[in-house]
């Protein structure tokens, strides 16, 4: 049992390895806070196998923790550049060679 | 087969580990060092799981997942809208020609001169071998873990490291809280706090979770306070992660920042160091010796420290993430 | 006996889907794509771990704990996906790279 | 395969392993100009000392040595403090000069920079202002 639950848990740190390369390659920052999103999750997963590993009942309050705060970084993204004005129109409805306000902020 | 399979975790875990660092340093777009910087720290939680640390891996799955990133994330709009501002001009001052150049290098920072190439290597790889060759010599020691296992008895708490935190080496926490103080005076130095230009998202979802996520940080709080008297938990976690609840209302706050009243705010950013002082003061006369505590009074002083402790770390965390003196505070 | 078989196959039933959700984040061209494969993937994959889990748990307490981890997964995992999806809505993709 | 297993034990390869995160930092810290990166190399030789700390602590039978784990808590939540005011200095640095990063000199240094042009790091008005007075 115990060989199970390292064998998953480094498949799980496997898959974050992987996920590295979607942070390095972007290309938006979007894409990057997705994937630190997955690897929290992922990371909460791993805790907890590692929890029946090693015989740490405490390693589940860590995972709750990480838990708990997964959601802070990603408020902190929507307000890093914030949101343009409420009568913003989507960027996808915008014309391109209109530049807007908001254009100039980036 | 699972001792192997420890190694194979180990191994890949600090190749993880100094790969994301390497990449995160080697960054020209600063949000994707940050993002990078976070990674880390997941990681790093882990590692401390590896090293049998549960206690840091507690406090820096709070730090590094609340407190880091959030903090990083905001100074990058910090800058990009100081970058924003001088490139407009203020009403007070004409547009800055150089503000476009800032504005490029707000986020972004060009890859280093190649000049400096060889000798940093050079210096980095110097100081790494050395670092690596006495390691590989040192030889085992015990360590401190027998006499702090004989000495459990007087410490009035069950958990060896809160014990080596609140009374073995007291003064060494004394001193980290008034550290954590003293950052706290030279941001509010600085000036006023900066109004942060950007929004919260509209719409429902976000004080939905809050209104679920926030009474569950405050309980977590208190009981991995509550755990440290006998399993990792204690101040030290507690504070971070009760900080970092109360940033995520700083950041889900529109607009205006909820600060306390100036005088209970700073009543409650000192308690920590203050009562640790008094409690430390008043040993010295009717205990052991300063910052000591009579073996029998231990377990609740150590309590009572620990809650003040954890409530001024929280608040001292709000307060560096706002990084300012609270408005209408100067005269 | 039987509890140990449903744990590996409901630990390995989660895996497959924090595999598709890896997938998903590499393989998928758009940003929305991407948030649709991750979210929906990631959550079901840890709860089926979790139910793995509790199948294990020494008692009341322990499973609680583990319900709440899920839950509270649940909550921050939709939050920042509805709101990187708004962010990215409303500035585009391709904002960080100038 | 268990000597192997023996040769690789946490209490050696965590220690080196910080010690090479520790070096990895350095050479950032040397290398890069803009203030938030060199702030996350000293972060990361922050967290590569508490690796060797805790790696070394972790070495031999039984539990852990309490004491380094005990310093390696508080250095973290005093490597966080000093963080934010880092930052808090930087955003402070910014809103004067403009700039991010470290000034190659005082306005009337006349010390040639090769690396980097003069032009992109001229001091804005408002910092020779506030050097003049």
């Amino acid at each position: 049992m115990i060989t199970f639950y390292l064998m998953a848990a480094l498949f799980l740190l496997a898959t974050i390895l992987l996920g590295l390369i979607r942070v390095l390659r972007g290309p938006g920052s979007g894409d990057r806070m997705l994937a630190a999103q997955l690897f929290g999750t992922t990371g909460v997963t791993i805790l907890l196998l590692l929890s029946m590993t090693l015989e740490t009942p405490a390693l589940v309050d860590v995972a709750l923790v990480f838990a708990l705060l997964a959601v802070v970084a990603a408020v902190a993204f929507v307000r890093q550049h914030g949101l343009p004005e409420p009568s913003g129109t989507p960027v996808h409805q915008r014309k391109n060679d209109q530049k807007t306000e908001s254009d100039d902020d980036r | 087969m699972s001792n192997l399979l420890l190694v194979i975790f180990d191994l890949v875990l600090l190749a993880g580990l100094l790969g994301v660092a390497w990449r995160c340093l080697a960054s020209t777009d600063l949000f994707r060092a940050v993002v990078l910087f976070i990674t880390f720290g997941l990681l790093l939680a882990l590692a401390w799981v590896r090293l049998e640390a549960p206690d840091i891996a507690l406090a820096e799955a709070a730090i590094g997942a609340g407190i880091t990133g959030a903090l990083l994330l905001v100074t990058l709009e910090r800058l990009r809208s100081i970058a924003v501002e001088r490139r407009r001009g203020r009403p007070d001052q004409p547009p800055d020609p150089a503000g476009a150049d800032a504005l490029l290098h707000a986020l972004h920072d060009p890859p280093p001169p190649r000049r400096t190439f060889v000798p940093a290597l050079s210096f980095a790889l110097v100081v790494g071998g050395l670092m690596v060759t006495a390691l590989w010599h040192q030889p085992d020691a015990v360590g401190l873990e027998p006499v702090v296992d004989e000495h459990m008895g007087v410490s009035g708490v069950d958990h060896p490291i809160t014990a080596v935190l609140l009374n073995f080496r007291a003064y060494d926490t004394f001193l980290e809280l008034a550290i954590v103080l003293i950052a706290l005076l030279g941001a509010w130095s600085l000036g006023r706090y900066d109004r942060l230009p950007a929004r919260p998202a509209p719409g429902p979802i976000l004080p939905g979770t809050l209104r679920l996520l926030v009474p569950v940080a405050i309980v977590t709080g208190v009981y991995i306070l509550w755990a440290g008297s006998h399993a990792p938990g204690g101040a030290f976690q507690a504070g971070a992660i009760l900080g970092a609840a109360g940033i995520l209302l700083v950041l889900a706050r529109p607009r205006d920042l909820p600060m306390a009243p100036s005088t209970p705010l700073r009543l409650g950013l000192t308690a920590g160091v203050g009562l640790f002082l008094a409690i430390g003061i008043v040993g010295l006369f009717i205990g052991p010796g300063l910052l000591g505590y009579p073996p029998e009074w231990a377990y609740p002083l150590i309590i009572v420290i620990e809650i003040a402790a954890t409530l001024s770390i929280a608040l001292t965390l709000v307060a560096l993430f706002i990084a300012g003196r609270p408005a209408g505070d100067d005269h | 006996m039987i509890a140990n078989t449903l744990t590996v196959i409901l630990i390995l039933a989660g895996l497959v889907f924090f595999a598709a959700g890896t997938a998903g984040l590499l393989r998928f061209p758009d940003v929305y794509s991407r948030l649709h494969a991750l979210t929906k993937a990631d959550n079901v994959g840890l709860g089926l771990v979790i139910l793995g889990l509790m199948l294990q748990a020494a008692g009341p307490a322990d499973i609680l704990k583990l319900l709440l981890i899920w839950v509270l997964v649940l909550a921050a995992g939709t939050t920042a996906a509805h709101m990187v999806a708004q962010r990215t809505w409303t500035h585009g993709e391709f904002e960080s790279d100038r | 395969m268990e000597w192997l297993a023996q040769q690789l034990a946490p209490g050696l390869i965590y220690p080196t392993a910080g010690a090479l995160l520790f070096a990895l930092g350095l050479y950032g810290l040397i290398r890069r100009h803009h203030l938030v990166l060199r702030i996350l190399a000293l972060n990361i030789m922050g967290s590569g000392v508490f690796m060797v700390l805790l790696g070394i602590a972790a070495r031999g039978e039984g539990a852990p040595d309490p004491v380094a784990q005990a310093l390696t808590l508080t250095g973290i939540v005093v490597a966080v403090s000093a963080t934010a005011f880092a930052l808090a200095l930087v955003v402070r640095l910014a809103r004067i000069t403009g700039q991010a990063m470290m000034l190659p000199g005082p306005p009337d240094d006349e010390a040639p920079v090769d690396d980097i042009s003069r032009e992109e790091h001229a001091p804005s008005a408002e910092y020779e202002r506030e050097h003049r007075e």
